[in-house]
């Protein structure tokens, strides 16, 4: 399949978009997109999906739907992994964002402070719990469909703005800008490392994510987090949070691997 | 849910949101009334929207029937539209736009396709604006799906003498992308293909 | 002509040919009638088109009277359009419409800021629905950023008539769960602080 790909164009150099030209013809059925995985791909990084909305877990589960009797190739496998891993980190970054720019990442944020940005989240959050019932309540609300048209002339449509969307339409599947991501230091992996040994030490014991994280970058811990709940998926540990904004606790898995 | 609703109140609704008149399997079909009981429900539904009794009447014409304001209130109704502004057109509906130009005519598969999202919401929006219409049928993909162009309003909207009259999809868009939406629209649904095929070869894609 | 038309009739006939809110104004421009004969009138409607009485229902949203289809009937209008009902929106989505809704007019940024995390894409996928818009500058900030408004649309889909038609921010979390929070950070080591952001709700995996 590459190989042909690699055909397709004067700039199809497979090493200049490897995952895309392995993984072209996978394309994915989720609630915030459905279409070629590549397609997906682009939009997350140029963040025209967030990040948070793509459930990694159904991703992987519909990889592996997708070659059940292994006619996967092992390139196409380790592209998938290979960009999963991104997104997963991807997630990290997100979680560690800082929008102003302002904030010392190795400097802890004030309780004082803390407290005010958790408050106000929560009553987001409760907010955001609000319109989405009020939302759902009106949803099946449908206007008259015997409006008259406006009269020729008065509607406009704006050419820059075609042209600006037929780029856009057009281009979904570009190599997007990467640059604004800066680089990132740190591996999923690692910490899924960090994590197994210190549930080890444990000796069967639970270990609670704040002593997990307790001197980490904000990065780090975020990326631990991504870690932990990786490993939560595939069975290695479980995860449990009795209450919002309650302490987080990692149970070994009664199987352990 | 809709087992809740008296019959008349579906038909009703049914037709409050189809622009044309409605014939009677398709009323059934969307209701899933029996049609004895739409016969009836037809018959009250006269008297409510009798033309001495409301602002709304129920006529039947072209084959079906259709909600249709009364032409005593017809003055009312003039005013509204001249004083109702349009709203602008989303992004989304840009796009759709922008596709139908350049694919055009085109099916609504094929504009999903190249988008990665359902259009079908938006596409509705731009055919009741007058925007896009549909002009003919794919008769080659199964189920035939309707063809998308774009209108003549479309054409006094965007001030265009004509269809060539906006710049070439080349000279928005990289080659090696335009490569990549065809090799999609080629692999896509059967009815998604209906899109390339329409086109000339040696069309703008 | 339209002396004819009763009020009722006459505004019947106006909102039935209009797909927005009308503001009473228009209402009143359109039809000619005065502002007590028009408010008695919607009265009356009001009863003709309850969702007891009817599949086509009065609602007043964004500013303005509507009438739409009873959401009993959904389903049936749906089967007639071919249509499914739009996907709902996700768990960020409604945040970030909660922040602009009670903090806004606001910029990205604030947005991000409250919420944790980057919140671009949730923004750019309700400008591209409608639901958002984006109305002036913030000239005071570094970049005069485009601050971030809820839409009339969102009012309507929300079925609000107007900005305050919600619940005010003090009102929704009780003082207990405050206190519970106050009371947990209290105890918490400052470095715990990575740990309880990444509890985001919206991290699922």
């Amino acid at each position: 399949m590459s190989d042909e790909a690699s055909g397709a164009g004067p700039q199809a150099d497979p090493r200049a978009n490897p995952r895309a030209r392995a993984l072209e013809g996978f394309t994915v059925e989720l609630d915030v997109y459905s279409g070629p995985y590549e397609g997906l791909l682009a939009l997350i990084l140029r963040d025209e999906v967030e990040i948070f909305e793509v459930p990694l877990r159904e991703l992987v589960a519909l990889y592996a739907d997708e070659n059940p009797s292994g006619t996967s190739t092992l390139e196409r496998d380790t592209d998938f992994v290979d960009s999963a891993t991104s997104l997963v980190l991807l997630k990290g970054r997100a979680l560690a964002f800082d929008p102003e720019g302002e904030e010392d990442p190795e400097e802890p944020l004030s309780p004082r402070e803390l407290e005010r940005r958790l408050v106000g989240y929560l009553k987001i959050k409760r907010a955001a719990e609000l319109l989405n019932e009020r939302l759902r309540e009106n949803a099946g609300f449908y206007p008259s469909a015997h409006f008259l048209p406006p009269r020729p002339g008065k509607l406009r449509v704006d050419r820059k703005k075609l042209a600006a969307a037929a780029k856009r339409a057009f281009s979904r599947t570009a190599e997007p800008e990467t640059r604004h991501l800066g680089p990132i230091t740190v591996t999923v992996g690692e910490l899924a490392a960090l994590i197994r040994s210190s549930l080890v030490e444990a000796n069967g014991n639970p270990v609670r994510f704040e002593d997990l994280v307790r001197g980490m970058d904000r990065l780090r811990a975020a990326v631990a987090f991504t870690a932990a709940l990786s490993l939560a998926s595939e069975g290695s540990l479980t995860l449990r949070q009795t209450e919002p904004f309650g302490p987080l606790t990692l149970d070994p898995a009664a199987r352990t691997k | 849910m809709s087992a809740a609703a008296r019959p008349a109140a579906l038909i009703e609704a049914v037709l409050f949101a189809s622009p044309h008149p409605v014939p009677l399997p398709t009323l059934l079909s969307a209701t899933g009334l029996a049609e004895g009981e739409s016969r009836r429900a037809l018959e009250d539904l006269k008297g409510r929207y009798s033309p001495e009794a409301s602002g709304i009447v129920l006529r039947e014409a072209a084959g079906g029937y259709q909600l249709a304001t009364n032409p005593l209130c017809a003055e009312a109704v003039e005013r509204l539209r001249e004083e109702a502004r349009p709203a602008p057109l989303s992004g989304a509906a840009h796009e759709v736009l922008a596709c139908v130009l350049y694919l055009g005519p085109t099916t609504r598969a094929a504009v999903s396709t190249v988008r990665g999202v359902n259009s079908d919401a938006a596409v509705r929006g731009l055919l009741e604006r007058g925007l896009l219409a549909e002009k003919g049928r794919d008769l080659e993909s199964p189920g035939a799906p309707a063809l998308l162009d774009v209108t003549d309003d479309f054409l006094i909207a965007a001030g265009a003498k004509n269809r060539d009259d906006f710049p070439s999809l080349e000279t928005l868009v990289d080659e090696t992308e335009l490569a990549r939406v065809r090799e999609r629209l080629a692999s896509a649904t059967p009815e998604a293909n209906a899109g390339v095929r329409a086109n000339d070869p040696g069309a703008d894609l």
